[in-house]
């Protein structure tokens, strides 16, 4: 079990009417690549807010490389080592994407945010351009959000999260919003470079044939449960998932 | 990648000159100082609650003056010069509202930008307080006209500024002496009183003279409100609630009509005796809704006051001002024509010594140092602070309404010398209270 | 006892008046989502419009009726609030609603300045003053209490006042378009709502409430420049206190000050004038939504 | 020509073209000038806190603590060095700020402006009834002195005017390293999207904490200067149209350059000047309208039309 990253012990959430999550136990080893599927309303998208501390839960744990995580901040899980990206990007509209780049580098330099040193330095400003040309978004440094398409959005979204060097990656529906023959260029060179810093990866994602090629194992829920947690080929031919969670029960 | 330093160096220096091209231009507007005109900056209030009552009437009547001077020969002796020595007046108005920090920037600004020849104003006793020091370090002869806070020549000194006004104080110790000479019942007082210098004073004063006067007085409820606050309701119940014989109040301007307008229909009147210490200059606007039987003081022989002891002076100006503006004048024209008519006395006596020259700022305050001159308030000494501070003459009396000509007039006036309600030079006021108004000479 | 009386009446008086003059502002937050710092210019151009309409009433022989002095006081404050409202809202304010809520505070503090000079422009600096109305109900008197009846009257215009406001909000068809509004602009736009009509209405509502407060002020004064600058800081402290945008909170923030002031003045003078902001930082510091307000959760 | 050296350069020649035009000026031109600096160094706090995204309405409680404290210190223990006035103005600011600065950093917009607005307002209640320190009348403040320099008359009108000046250039060089440094950076981040900057593992409160107290410090110094250059202090200095002023200033002029803030200022320090005198009843409307006009045609002040040349500049 040592090997876990990420454990939660039998977690529960419930906002008003809607549960959404009912007795949520999952542990995650280190270095896996699994996604999350599920109809909308679910707890796909509570369990990521939960276990980045935005949302907290009525009852159970939630364990990151064994220490107690449940009621910290978003900000101290960050500086932890769990990183996410979001659904809608959430960029800096008024800043260039170095700029936004270079905000993430501020924040996550060795030593902390410096009063004189200058953020647009020369070697900031390479280190970040060196991961735009690794998510292959460097001829638009300078432009604003305005000005860009949504998957060049997603993509600096993903690199402002990785910059950080973390430990567990969550990625909020990585390809949603992007045209069809762009998502597999942008899941292939997300896996690349996460896969390099051997990273954890939990994505959510809706499509299918995303899911059975990049994950390890797939985490279906229902009504804020998991009613499956195996290998692609297996979750997708189960009989509950077919029915209640993909629809493609005959 | 980065800015050029030097491109964002120029951008730098280029906003430097523009701030320095802009400080250049500003530079040449100044005025510059004429030999023949005399120029005055008349600081009083054009703007909020004190403008009507004191600030408006007092730069009408002053505007009043000035013209009547540089015609010369309307006014009799020693006034028929033309102008001052000569000397054509110019007076520029400048509005005192905006606190007293406003308005040293407005005193550096006449000063040295205008270039004014002697700054004349000042109602609020804050202001009074705030531009001596500076008219001091800028060496500019200044005159304070209205203001009546005692603080001003008792806790400092000053080399170029006067009062042409005497201050509170004697207008207290006279209500106190005009209750005592009156026989009224006072076994126990109250107040309302501004919340700053002016009315701390006044009630402190009027505090000492009763305990000297009227021993067996017992001062009640002393109550504070913030100047220009406008709403007594609460106020006047407590006042109400209170019974005392005596009400006295230094309330003035806006404020004074609004607590009169608000106290008089709920017989505040009716119930205790009500004393304003410088309540006349309401009495035009409010007319018959100042209740009859009330105490008013007029900070000198002010007003109608003065009407009752006219000299040819006083009638003049009278006439004058009830012309032109269709109301008589009360306080505040009255100290804005002693204060300008001090300044035309101090400088033709300064030019007398300098041989006709426009006199400097040294040579006005010389000049104006334990001067004495005749004003429609009465004879004018510079007497207290080393000859810096006004005394005057006062008079005390009570509203009646004269059904017959539809005016408010003042009944049983009492008139007392400047000697007998003012300290002599070198005592504090209050101290002088407390001693029993010693070398008081009362007729 | 007769003190507790005392403090409990003046208290209501000043709370009356106090909630006339803040509920007007907090309207206009509520539904408008601005701060309007030109509302005490709005209260100081009421009581001008109150006291010029009352001296004309008087002028063309309104001796011969006197209370309808009272309808040309309401009369001016609905002038100034039909003129001067749409001429705000349609004119200045709409260009800015898509700009920062904070640009828009701005603006009305350009308005505060424009208004204060306007009325020196139109009224000139001699102050007015019509004090018929105020004595003209005569006197009341509660056993040894002695006050005037018109303070009563003003008592009941702001529990009037507090009525309607909140019947026409809460109970009425066009009082849930209006908290539709307040709760969600752009979803009432697409279910057919016309905001813009919304927000000039309640915008002159609110205008009109402000321009009441100082048109019952008028005839207790004497109406002067500079009457309007402290107005808008005691007005923000019961709203504050009460939370903004809550009309309810207004009311009940409206007594609370009322009565602690009037509570000062009787017991301990010298702490007359800064009770108000005694309490107002209380609320500030331990509730600082203001004791009626819902935290409202953040979306992300 | 590395980064470290441009400022500091850029500012000595800065300072040297200041004090050669203070020499030129009449005194009234240099009070002016003085005063407006004064005010400029409040509203450039404001701009801090405006690349937060952030308006304060209420930074007169520290123009007016910097003030008060600098002439109570003055007039009570009689040391009157300026510069000890000024650290004392610093020490008492960021004492407060600190105080206030992580309650206030939970609240954005309107609530921000309207707490830092009633904040202002307590303490010009609370001085307005304290008679020991002059209640609404205020108190004289002694002329300050220089290092034992005890200048009288034009002399100390200039050497007060070097004084701002050099605590201008000095503060506008370190508030422009620091608007290029990387909290500088991640403010801008905080007024965009303040829950990425959060996720990022950035404390925005601490963040926020971090410009208010430097707007503090700012503010309390221009308070220093303005009541040792008037000679009087009173608790207008707190009022909320005082307050209102800066803001003006600090809209008028953007966020993003630090000379067009003391541009502005003497701008407005201009107007006011002379309106007072030349139209007395309508100085307020004319500031009105020329606000309502800056709001509605330079959305990002002045500041904005010197950025935007540059740029015209850079991409043409």
């Amino acid at each position: 079990m040592s090997a876990d990253v990420l454990v939660t012990e039998t977690v529960n959430k419930t906002f008003g009417a809607i549960t959404a999550a009912q007795d949520v136990t999952v542990a995650v080893p280190q270095g896996a690549v699994w996604s999350l599927i599920g109809a909308n309303g679910a707890g796909k998208t509570t369990f990521v807010n939960m276990v980045t501390g935005y949302v907290k839960p009525d009852s159970g744990r939630i364990l990151f490389e064994g220490s107690d995580i449940t009621m910290l901040s978003p900000r101290q899980i960050t500086r932890l080592g769990i990183r996410r990206s979001f659904q809608i990007p959430q960029l800096c509209a008024e800043l260039s994407v170095l700029e936004n780049m270079l905000v993430s580098l501020s924040i996550n330099d060795t030593e902390p945010p410096s009063f004189w040193q200058k953020a647009r330095s020369a070697s900031d400003v390479e280190r970040a351009m060196g991961i735009l040309e690794q998510f292959k978004i460097a001829d638009t440094y300078d432009r604003l959000m305005g000005e860009l398409s949504a998957g060049v959005r997603k993509l600096l979204d993903i690199a402002m999260a990785i910059s950080g060097a973390p430990r567990v990656m969550l990625l909020d529906e990585p390809t949603s919003g992007v045209a069809a023959e762009e998502k597999f260029p942008i899941m292939d060179l997300v896996m690349e470079v996460l896969s390099a810093a051997d990273v954890t990866i939990l994505f959510v994602e809706h499509d299918m044939d995303i899911v059975t090629r990049y994950s390890q194992r797939v985490l279906a829920f229902y009504d804020g449960q998991i009613v499956a947690n195996d290998a692609p080929d297996e979750v997708l031919a189960d009989e509950v998932v077919q029915r209640y969670v993909t629809g493609t029960a005959k | 990648m980065s800015k050029n330093p030097w491109r964002r160096f120029a951008g730098k220096a280029g906003s430097g000159l523009i701030a320095a091209a802009a400080m250049l231009g500003i530079a040449g507007i100044g005025a510059s100082k004429a030999e023949d005109t005399f120029k005055i900056g008349v600081v009083t209030f054009l703007s909020g609650g004190a403008a009507e009552s004191f600030g408006v009437p007092a730069w009408n009547g002053g505007k009043l003056l000035i013209d009547m001077l540089n015609k010369g020969g309307v006014l009799p002796a020693p006034y028929d010069k033309k102008g001052f020595g000569g000397m054509m007046i110019d007076a520029i108005p400048v509005d005192e509202a905006g606190g007293a920090t406003k308005q040293v920037q407005e005193f550096r600004n006449l000063v040295q930008r205008e270039k004014v020849d002697t700054v004349l104003g000042y109602v609020s006793s804050g202001d009074c307080l705030a531009i001596p020091p500076v008219a001091d370090e800028l060496k500019a002869f200044t005159i304070l006209y209205d203001c009546g806070t005692p603080r001003v020549f008792e806790e400092g000194s000053y080399e170029y500024v006067f009062r042409t006004a005497a201050h509170a104080a004697m207008d207290n110790i006279s209500l106190a002496k005009y209750m005592k000479s009156r026989g009224i019942k006072v076994e126990t007082f109250a107040g309302i009183n501004q919340d700053y210098a002016w009315g701390q004073d006044s009630w402190a004063d009027f505090v000492a003279s009763m305990s000297n006067l009227s021993p067996d007085a017992k001062a009640g409820t002393a109550l504070f409100p913030k100047i220009f606050a406008g709403q007594y309701g609460t106020e006047i119940s407590a006042l109400i609630r209170e019974r005392a014989d005596v009400v006295h109040s230094s309330l003035w301007g806006g404020d004074l009509q609004a607590f009169v307008l608000q106290a008089g229909p709920r017989g505040l009147f009716e119930r205790s005796q009500v004393a304003f210490a410088a309540g006349d200059h309401v009495i035009p606007q409010l007319g018959n809704k100042m209740p009859d039987g009330t105490i008013i003081g007029a900070r000198g022989m002010n007003g109608l006051a003065a009407k009752a002891h006219a000299t040819e002076l006083t009638n003049i100006l009278w006439e004058a001002y009830e012309k032109e503006y269709g109301t008589f004048p009360v306080q505040a024209p009255f100290r804005m024509w002693q204060g300008i008519l001090g300044l035309k006395s101090a400088v033709e006596k300064a030019m007398e010594a300098n041989g006709g020259k426009k006199p400097s700022d040294e040579e006005l305050a010389a000049a104006m140092k334990g001067l004495e001159w005749e004003a429609p308030s009465g004879k004018i000494q510079m007497v207290l602070g080393d000859g810096h501070q006004a005394i005057q003459p006062n008079a005390i009396g009570t509203t009646k309404w004269d059904t017959a000509t539809n005016k408010m007039t003042l009944i049983d006036i009492e008139y007392y010398a400047a000697e007998c309600v003012n300290p002599p030079n070198g005592i504090k006021a209050v101290d002088w209270i407390k001693a029993g108004f010693p070398g008081a000479k009362c007729d | 006892m007769e003190l507790l009386a005392y403090i409990l009446v003046d208290g209501l008086i000043y709370g009356a008046w106090l909630f006339i003059v803040s509920v007007g502002l907090t309207l206009v937050f509520g539904v408008l989502n601005i701060l309007n710092l030109a509302h005490g210019s709005l209260y100081a151009i009421g009581a001008y419009a109150a006291a010029s309409a009352v001296g004309a009433y008087f002028a063309l022989g309104g001796d011969a009726f006197p209370l309808g002095s009272y309808v040309a006081m309401i009369g001016g404050a609905a002038i100034v609030a039909l003129v001067l409202g749409p001429l705000l809202e349609r004119g200045l304010l709409r260009h800015f609603y898509d700009r920062d809520h904070v640009i828009i505070v701005l603006v009305t503090y350009g308005v505060f300045l424009i208004l204060e000079d306007v009325m020196k422009l139109i009224w000139g600096v001699t102050p007015l003053f019509v004090s018929e109305p105020y004595s003209l109900l005569g006197n009341v008197e509660l056993g040894p209490l002695y006050y005037v009846a018109y303070d009563f009257l003003v008592i009941a215009v702001a529990i009037l006042v507090g009525l309607v406001v909140w019947f026409t909000l809460n109970r009425t068809r066009r009082g849930k378009v209006v908290l539709a509004v307040i709760h969600d602009r752009e979803m009432s736009q697409t279910m057919g709502v016309n905001v813009d009509r919304v927000f000039m209405v309640s915008f002159v509502a609110g205008v009109f409430l402000a321009a009441l407060g100082g048109a019952l002020t008028a005839p207790m004064i004497s109406v002067s420049p500079g009457i309007g600058v402290n107005v808008i800081i005691i007005a923000f402290a019961v709203v504050i206190i009460g939370g903004l945008g809550s009309i309810e909170g207004a009311a009940i923030g409206a007594v609370f000050v009322g009565i602690a002031r009037a509570a000062s003045v009787h017991l301990l003078p010298e702490a007359e004038l800064f009770i108000i902001y005694l309490v107002m930082a209380g609320v500030l510091v331990f509730r600082p939504e203001g004791l009626f307000q819902k935290t409202q959760a953040r979306k992300i | 020509m590395s980064f470290a050296r441009s400022v500091p350069v850029a500012c000595v020649l800065a300072l040297a073209v200041l004090v050669a035009i203070g020499l030129m000026l009449p005194e009234w031109a240099m009070f002016l000038t003085t005063m407006a600096f004064a005010k400029g160094m409040v509203a450039l706090g404001i701009v801090c806190l405006m690349r937060a995204g952030l308006v304060s309405f209420g930074q007169g409680l520290y123009f007016c603590i910097g003030a008060y404290v600098s002439g109570l210190m003055a007039n009570w223990t009689g040391i009157t060095d300026i510069f000890l006035l000024s650290a004392l103005g610093i020490v008492a600011a960021a004492i407060v700020a600190a105080v206030f600065g992580p309650l206030l950093a939970t609240y954005r917009g309107i609530f921000f402006a309207m707490l830092t607005l009633s904040l202002s307002m307590i303490l010009y209640g609370f001085l307005s009834k304290l008679s020991v320190l002059g209640g609404t009348d205020g108190l004289n403040v002694m002329a300050p002195t220089f290092l034992g320099y005890a200048p009288e008359g034009r002399a100390l009108g200039l050497a007060l005017y070097v004084f701002t000046c050099t605590i201008v250039v000095v503060a506008g060089g370190l508030i422009r390293v620091f608007f290029d440094s990387e909290h500088g950076l991640i403010a801008l981040a905080i007024r965009d999207n303040e829950l990425r900057v959060e996720y990022l593992g950035a404390s925005v409160r601490n963040e926020i904490a971090i410009s208010y107290v430097m707007a503090a410090i700012l503010g309390s110094l221009g308070g220093v200067i303005a009541g040792l250059a008037i000679g009087h202090v009173d608790p207008e200095f707190s009022y909320w149209t005082t307050s209102g002023e800066f803001v003006f200033v600090a809209i008028l002029s953007g966020y993003v350059s630090i000379g067009a803030v003391f541009i502005s200022s003497v701008v407005l320090e201009v107007v006011r000047s002379f309106s007072n005198l030349y139209f007395p009843n309508t100085w307020q409307l004319s500031l009105g309208i020329f606000l309502l006009v800056v709001i509605l045609l330079l959305p990002n002040g002045l500041g904005s039309l010197l950025s935007r040349l540059k740029r015209k500049k850079r991409s043409s």
